[in-house]
């Protein structure tokens, strides 16, 4: 019970001082700045001067938060990477030069690639297809909302659920991982499906694509929706079947969601390190950037200087999706 | 020959019911327009016709072939769509041969029926565009184009101009006139909700009401001889004047007394049983003028006055209280607000409605 | 906190080391905070033990467990928000932390302590023993609770069974082996997996094989880097493992099991009708692992995992501990290590289970079970004791190449590959 | 949709493959939920979806000592049923482990030392002997059971009434509702900032902003912590806070935020803005009254990736509140239990479906606001 | 008493130039109605006054204040959006009552206030609905309420009626022109692209051509004596008939001769000095008819014939090649395509335009 109320009084605390600055100092830019003031011109220079200060109190939470919690980091990585395992000592460029010649990391390298072309285009095109039959059918919100379910489930769960899947056990007993069960039953042998190098990257990205796959659905159905209705009909009337008509006409009107999508996904695939950590902490070649980092950074008392390059590497590698994103984000400003 | 059958068409959408048995038979190389208020079904007969509706119940006949199971793309027919639709990631060209590469057309035949469509239609210097480099009367056009490509034997627009501003709408009834003209085996059904629209480019207007036929026949007669109440209010802008009236003596003329107790005869036949009957008594604004000499039909106190150039709007405050009587006049003319003002007409042109709003045929 | 026996009770507790510790120390109102790898049955365990201290001192005890302990330590000691103590499961880990600053050194005296009333006391002081920032050799780790790593489980009933006998010499214990698959069974579970630290239980086998093919120095310059990795030594060593767990019929699941299963999975096999195997080698804190209901010395038995006959290398035996360190030094930190010195801070935990120490303090009989004293037994009177090499390698090494190397050797790759990738590894940290 | 095709072949092809995503999507989650409930034992004995069908298991049952016996015509006899009043019956039995199935029931034979075992189908047991019994333990008795289908909500039991989980569950809540609505209401703030305000900078700000979706979250880990205990230290208060752990989810979850709740808000009808101005609103007015009620859905969906993700998360919890008995939230208190029995499917698998309960609760409560959400400016003006 | 003045108001978006110094003084009360093809700058302009765009360069002066950075809400104006922009998420009493209570008025105030708007616009039954219950024309309507509460000096209408249909345009066109009587000393601001809009509501209209201001005046002014090519072609519908000509002779008569040769007499004067140069001839649809006796305009071939029951459109190919010459003949007449006709027409009603596009005043 004091649990409870302790609980409540922290959550009703943190969520009414934040509407309290909001409300607060807008209150005061107001109380500053009165626009009803008598004097036409005196009100009407005030609202002029509120309006140059205001965008900045909306802003200055995100800002200030963005600059702490991303920004700063950013720079100190920067500079770690710079430094040897204790942090004190500058070795230059020798954490990067290390890591060029380190098998490892060409391993991961390797295995992100593959990530990355297979997880994003797997996720947007099960997405695609889902969200494409799902609108044709009555039952299709039902269909949406179980195949977004392991959005919903961490990625510790998910790893957990997927073991299960991927179960071995010899081929003398009974199987109770539902793969090699199916295996089994079609008279194959039972296999290790997280030991078999270089496949067993795939098993592990089935994970996120099973993840990711709900996420894709749900953007590219509200785009799917936002297609005129007209030029689908009028494409049946052109004679186009279903199929064509999927292809060259619905896909190429949605092709910026497709790209958002297809962009979240692979900043996400870069980002995510749980679910080799869970299953195989990169073992079996399966290592992949992000754990390779966690795996400097925290693994054996730490060495900040690698695990920060490795870091500097992911964002490096991610430059070229913010270019584009900040193009788009300009054209799109240039709009309006 | 009967270009297209429509045999007691239904249509619902689960309890609703949205067309109540649509009989209509359209010969080869006619021009119909269907109008009527909105909501009143046009759109869904027409996506019927093409086959982007199912049809609930009745035959639907085009070419003495029953298509109602027949898919849109095999009734051919064309369609040009309110919105355009056009395939916004696609080239004018690509637009219009869109059709043709999925029927399989060979490369020549494509470029030769798109080439002359865009000729016709003036497209030729678009052709390498995307649509949303062209103004709207432009891509109005080249989803005609796409249309004619398909080289349809029924050729369907929804309200195609309803989008485009008064001079491109202008513009662009015109090529639709000579569209027809120039594809004389051709049947084309039209939506609209513009009167001139209509009036101008119909072989026969279709009037339809709340998911009723009202009235089928040519421009001039549904003007002249509306057959009901709903008909003679719909076509004309301003509407038809409508007074209730009570028929005072029957026959040929008919004698109506108006609620403000004035007595009007119009030469309309009545049946003799009608005396004593409520009836309606309509003039269109057009038909009335000032009355220049002792006879009048009415007399009223102007209430607005619009000066149009053209001509003028007068609104009177005329025999019956909350309705204003609407008057076109030619030209300028110079009317005060509160002047008292008598109009006559021509006497041919009253019209008279019976209770439930049929015309007693002159 | 309740406390588990009520001081002063049952004789066989020294209650008066506790008796004297309260009297010298009074730490009311200050907290002392503990981060360690515990959890479950463990933590219920060590919280019961710092219940004694609590009620000694007056302190208020807060301890946290964690299974991601060897990252939040990092974390929290290079952010500057460590707990006062940790506990180390691996000393190369406090190694670490130690050359970095981050902990604080105890005071000489403990170590003088540690080398009298520890059996095989200088070996316990030099694992807690490393350089500092500094570069000077301190002593930073207080070592609690050992486990025993010789140990090979098996269930009695069914050597009986089948009548086979406990093997004294490594040489039966291969004939042993050849015997149960003659008999069509299977002699070992062995299971590597462990989610992120997978291939650790494979370095076990490895050390002890060490030990009972090469003589205790090279094991320590192997351990230090002396000789690489890649010696012929250790190259043996891990052949010797390999006799056992790289023949799909020794091993139950074929060899392709080893690596994917579960460690704690694996020795369920051996309580399963028919058995899935008859042996399996295992540290002593294996038990809580057995199905429920499991009667140690029982149902379940261990016997020592012998050494050859023919290499004179005496009855070797491979331990671990753990390690308690300052992170974050307080006056109830520096009196919590000396409480660990009491008898009394050993027994309680004794008296329950998984608990081992080499303290001649603590009474030997306060053990909860036979099974326990008899490991306590194999602990304090061992010819040569040594501790399990992989948590003296640095980090990256024992907690990371040395596993993944067992894990593809399991996988098909030659002891001379892995080896030699895991002494690349090591260089590539100097 | 072309509506005349309802009835063809194609509409079929598509229910079915429809259907076999869903299951291919579900299959893995199914058998998650199903392996909670299923006995511990038969979990590893086949797999979860045999669940519903009869297995076969050997089974060691261990009889009773020497003190259960009784004397009964001149013979000494311990007698029982192996089942131990379970369902199921016996198809075979043995008295060694190399043999555990020797025997089919009701046979009569010779377990050693002159003793007679029986064993019914039934599950009835007796050792008879000549004389007294003497052993301490009783003998071990193999044999093969068809075991029917056995479900149990002891999984569930056991994960629930772990000791701290109700705390943790408080934790999480603590952690994930400010998580969620304070991080909304500041990125809606600067979202409507971005589209809608006019300040130099604005395209750039928001550029960089899109940009920082990509930082890696361990990176800011250590530098964040630092900072954390500086200020905790400076002010004296503890480093590890509520605030704290707001405050950082907030940092991270703020670019996906402005990115959406921006996108959906730019496409709010611009005249229903002016009109708002021309009545003499200024921009907190406008984004109060107007923007904020008309938003409503793309605040509902992004808070349930926001509530998704912090209510899942470990790392950030563990490090900014730390794993002690008072801040540990409920997905670390369920890691503790999985480390602690590793082993255990069932464990494993009835805790993984306690963490996944809340978020999919709230998932399907604001589900169909998911769709509409997102379509950016599917508010019309009027 | 002037209500507004605009002095040499320019706008520039970036490098583009959309106003290029537009002179204004509106009168307090006056109606004044923006026309000018899409993209003009109508919109630009009204939006600048009020107050949503800023004014690049110029004064803009309301009440005898220059308001240039005085903030909408300030400036004692309200604005009605084409597209409504009412609050979809409240009741049409909040949506009305808004501006009020964010100014603190009182509650009796407020309700007072909306009462009686929504009485003048027969909303009172709808006060509770939210706006997506209600139809396009009650949705205009609210817009209206929401403007009359904010008790405005100055009114802004940016196409209201552009989403209506042709019905409810008119019905609303009239409500507004009831609003302009009753709130005499409210000066009102209507842009709109429909010509009987314009006309009809207007006391003077602005016709805006590329950001400049092409004519102000009173609607039959502007009917009748076009100053240039651009108003003469815009206002009017169909459009004026313009013809290429050269001034034979000057002075008053005029002789011109047009492109086939023909010979042409105006009664407009021209100075002697433009004897030989390139004019323009213009004459309204509406002002031709059949010549019935010799004396004729111009003769012509008969290419469509549109009836549209009031009147008669005929597209006849006359004297220049290209551009096919629109006769608006009353009634039904009965033409046929193809048939050669003469034309004559008032000649006080021809217009005539100088090289330059400029009116000949007459
Ligand atoms: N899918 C549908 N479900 C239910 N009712 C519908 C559906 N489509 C149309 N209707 C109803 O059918 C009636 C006729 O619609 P339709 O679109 O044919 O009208 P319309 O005459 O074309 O009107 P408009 O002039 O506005 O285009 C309307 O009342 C409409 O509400
Ligand atoms: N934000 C802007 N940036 C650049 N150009 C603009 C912007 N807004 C309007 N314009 C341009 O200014 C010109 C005038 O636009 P405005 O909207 O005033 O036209 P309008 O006369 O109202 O047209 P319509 O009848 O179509 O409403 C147009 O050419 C338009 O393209
Ligand atoms: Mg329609
Ligand atoms: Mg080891």
């Amino acid at each position: 019970m004091e649990q409870l109320l302790f609980a409540l009084l922290t959550i009703v605390l943190g969520v009414v001082g934040a509407i309290a600055y909001f409300y607060g100092s807008n209150l005061l830019l107001d109380r500053i700045f009165p626009a009803n003031v008598p004097d036409h011109a005196r009100a009407s220079q005030n609202l002029r001067r509120a309006a140059l200060i205001r965008p900045w109190l909306f802003l200055t939470p995100a800002l200030l938060s963005l600059g702490i919690y991303l920004v700063y980091p950013v720079f100190s990585s920067l500079a770690y990477s710079l430094f040897d395992r204790s942090g004190t000592h500058f070795v230059g460029l020798a954490n990067y030069r290390w890591m060029f010649f380190d098998s490892e990391f060409r391993e991961s390298i390797f295995n992100n690639m593959l990530w990355l072309i297979v997880v994003p285009a797997a996720s947007t095109l099960f997405g695609l297809i889902i969200a494409a039959l799902t609108d044709r059918i009555w039952w299709g919100n039902i269909a949406k909302s179980l195949i977004f379910m392991p959005m919903a489930i961490s990625f510790v769960g998910a790893s957990v659920i997927w073991k299960f899947v991927y179960d071995y056990r010899d081929a003398a007993s009974e199987q109770i991982g539902l793969l090699n069960a199916i295996v089994v039953a079609l008279g194959g042998e039972p296999q290790i499906w997280i030991a078999m190098p270089f496949w067993n990257n795939f098993f592990l990205m089935v994970i996120l694509v099973w993840i990711q796959t709900g996420f894709a659905m749900v953007l590219l159905s509200a785009a799917l929706r936002g297609i005129p209705e007209e030029t689908i009909e009028a494409a049946v009337i052109d004679g186009a079947n279903p199929w064509q008509i999927f292809m060259k006409i619905k896909v190429p009107q949605i092709w910026g969601t497709i790209a958002v999508v297809w962009t979240t996904i692979t900043i996400l695939v870069l980002k995510v390190f749980d679910i080799v950590l869970a299953m195989t902490n990169g073992q079996w070649d399966t290592q992949v950037l992000a754990n390779l980092m966690f795996d400097w950074m925290f693994r054996g008392g730490g060495d900040f200087g690698r695990g920060a390059a490795i870091a500097i590497v992911i964002m490096v590698l991610v430059v070229p999706i913010m270019i584009w994103n900040i193009r788009n984000a300009r054209r799109e400003m240039e709009g309006r | 020959m009967t270009g297209l059958v429509l045999k007691d068409i239904r249509k619902s959408y689960g309890q609703v019911k949205v067309l109540h048995g649509i009989n209509l038979t359209i010969d080869q190389g006619e021009f119909i327009v269907f109008v009527g208020p909105s909501g009143c079904g046009k759109s869904t007969l027409l996506r019927m016709i093409a086959g982007l509706e199912d049809v609930t119940s009745g035959e639907l006949i085009i070419d003495g072939h029953v298509v109602n199971n027949v898919p849109p793309s095999k009734r051919g027919i064309a369609m040009v769509f309110q919105s355009y639709a056009l395939y916004p990631h696609m080239t004018v060209y690509d637009n219009m041969a869109f059709g043709m590469r999925i029927a399989g057309e060979s490369k020549e035949e494509i470029d030769r029926r798109v080439k002359s469509a865009a000729d016709m239609l003036q497209l030729t210097p678009y052709l390498d565009r995307l649509p949303k480099a062209l103004s709207g009367g432009q891509r109005q056009r080249v989803a005609i184009g796409r249309a004619i490509c398909r080289d349809p034997k029924v050729f369907l627009f929804d309200e195609p101009l309803s989008n485009l501003d008064a001079a491109l709408r202008v513009a662009t009834r015109i090529q639709i006139a000579k569209l027809n003209e120039s594809m004389p085996d051709t049947t084309m059904i039209y939506v609209t909700h513009d009167q001139v629209e209509a009036m101008t480019l119909a072989d026969r207007i279709v009037v339809l009401s709340a998911g009723k036929i009202e009235q089928v026949g040519p421009p001039l007669e549904l003007y002249e001889r509306p057959a009901n109440l709903f008909v003679a209010r719909f076509i004309g802008s301003p509407a038809m004047n409508i007074m209730p009236a009570t028929i005072a003596s029957a026959g040929n003329p008919t004698t109506l007394k108006l609620m403000d107790g004035t007595s009007l005869r119009v030469d309309i036949e009545t049946p003799a049983g009608d005396v004593g009957k409520a009836a309606s008594f309509g003039v269109r604004p057009e038909d009335l003028a000032i009355a220049t000499d002792d006879e009048f039909l009415f007399e009223g106190t102007v209430n607005i006055v619009e000066a149009l150039g053209e001509v003028t709007l007068v609104y009177v405050d005329g025999p019956v209280e909350e309705e204003p009587i609407t008057v076109k006049l030619q030209g300028t003319v110079d009317v005060k607000r509160g002047e008292k003002l008598r109009f006559s007409a021509d006497r041919s042109r009253l019209h008279l409605f019976d209770e439930t709003g049929h015309t007693y045929r002159k | 906190a309740d406390l588990k026996f009520k001081p002063g009770e049952d004789a066989k507790f020294n209650w008066a080391s506790l008796d004297s510790f309260k009297k010298t120390h009074d730490l009311k109102g200050q907290t002392l905070s503990i981060f360690g790898p515990w959890l479950g049955p463990d933590r219920d365990l060590v919280l019961s033990v710092l219940a004694y201290f609590e009620d000694a001192t007056g302190a208020k005890v807060e301890y946290a467990g964690s299974d991601s302990f060897e990252q939040q330590i990092v974390i929290d000691t290079q952010a500057g928000s460590a707990a006062n103590i940790a506990v180390f499961p691996q000393p190369g880990l406090a190694a670490d932390l130690a050359a970095k600053g981050f902990l604080t050194p105890l005071k000489p005296a403990t170590a003088e302590w540690l080398k009298d009333n520890y059996a095989a006391g200088q070996s316990w002081v030099d694992l807690g023993s490393y350089k500092g920032k500094d570069g000077k050799t301190a002593f930073f780790g207080f070592p609690y609770k050992a486990d025993l790593k010789s140990l090979v489980w098996y269930v009695p009933e069914n050597f009986a069974d089948a009548g086979y006998e406990v093997p004294e010499t490594m040489e039966d214990l291969k004939a042993l082996t050849e015997k149960i698959v003659a008999d069509g069974g299977t002699p070992w579970c062995i299971g590597l997996g462990s989610g992120a630290a997978t291939g650790w239980p494979a370095t076990d086998w490895v050390e002890d094989m060490m030990l009972r093919t090469a003589s205790p120095e090279t094991y320590d310059k192997w351990v230090s880097n002396e000789i690489p990795f890649n010696d012929p030594a250790v190259i043996g060593a891990i052949d010797e493992f390999g006799w056992f767990a790289k023949n799909d019929k020794f091993v139950d699941g074929g060899v392709a099991g080893v690596a994917s299963t579960d460690f704690r999975d694996s020795p369920k096999g051996l309580f399963t009708s028919p058995p899935k195997c008859y042996m399996h080698k295992m540290a002593s804190f294996i038990p809580s692992f057995f199905p429920e209901g499991k009667k140690l010395g029982v149902d379940a038995d261990f016997f020592y995992f012998p050494a050859y006959e023919g290499k004179d290398l005496g009855k070797p035996v491979l331990g671990a501990g753990t390690l308690f360190g300052i992170t974050k030094d307080s006056p109830a930190a520096e009196a919590f290590i000396e409480f660990l010195q009491t008898p009394i801070a050993h027994e309680i935990w004794m008296a329950q289970s998984g608990f081992l120490t080499p303290y001649k303090g603590a009474n030997p009989e306060t053990y909860a079970n036979e099974a326990l004293r008899k490991q306590g037994a194999i602990l304090t009177s061992a010819t040569t004791f040594r501790f399990d090499g992989s948590d003296l390698m640095p980090g990256k090494i024992g907690a990371g190449a040395f596993w993944t190397g067992m894990v593809d050797y399991v996988g098909g790759k030659s002891a001379a590959e892995v080896t030699a990738e895991i002494q690349k590894s090591w260089d590539a940290l100097k | 949709m072309h509506k005349s095709s309802a009835r063809s072949p194609l509409t079929w092809f598509v229910h079915i493959s429809v259907a076999f995503l869903v299951i291919l999507w579900t299959l893995p989650t199914a058998g998650l939920f199903i392996t909670a409930i299923r006995d511990k034992d038969q979990i590893v004995a086949s797999g979860w979806w045999t669940a519903l069908s009869t297995s076969t298991q050997n089974i060691i049952y261990r009889a009773p000592a020497a003190e259960a016996q009784v004397e009964r015509d001149g013979a000494f006899v311990i007698a029982g049923n192996v089942l131990e009043g379970g369902k199921g019956g016996v198809s075979a039995f043995g008295t060694s482990i190399r043999e555990p199935t020797a025997y089919v029931p009701g046979q009569a034979v010779d377990a050693g030392d002159g003793t007679k075992l029986t064993v019914e189908e039934n599950g009835d047991f007796r050792i008879e002997s000549p004389v007294r019994f003497e052993n301490k333990r009783g003998i071990r008795i193999f044999y093969t059971a068809e075991i029917p289908p056995r479900f149990t909500l002891d999984n569930y039991r056991t994960v629930l009434t772990a000791e701290g989980i109700g705390q943790s569950f408080l934790n999480s809540l603590t952690v994930a509702i400010p998580s969620t609505i304070i991080p909304i209401l500041v990125a809606a703030f600067a979202a409507y900032a971005l589209a809608w305000m006019k300040f130099p900078g604005r395209s750039l700000l928001l550029a960089v902003i899109v940009g920082l979706l990509v930082v890696p979250l361990q990176m800011s880990l250590i530098p964040l912590l630092q900072m954390y205990n500086k200020i905790g230290a400076f002010f004296g208060v503890p480093a590890k806070t509520y605030l704290g752990i707001w405050l950082a989810h907030m940092g991270f979850g703020l670019p996906l935020a402005i990115y959406l709740l921006r996108n959906y808000i730019a496409g709010l009808p611009r005249e229903i803005m002016e009109s708002a101005r021309v009545d003499g609103a200024n921009d907190f007015t406008i984004f109060v009254r107007i923007v904020l009620p008309l938003s409503y859905p793309a605040l509902a969906s992004f808070s349930i990736f926001q509530f998704l993700w912090t209510w899942n998360d470990l790392l950030v919890a563990t490090v900014f509140l730390g794993n002690s008995e008072e801040t540990i939230v409920l997905t670390g208190r369920l890691r503790e239990l999985l480390g602690s029995r590793g082993g255990n499917w069932e464990i494993l698998t009835a805790s993984a479906f306690v963490t996944i309960i809340v978020p999919l609760a709230v998932f399907f409560a604001l589900q169909r606001y998911l769709v509409r959400g997102l379509l950016a400016g599917s508010v019309k003006g009027g």
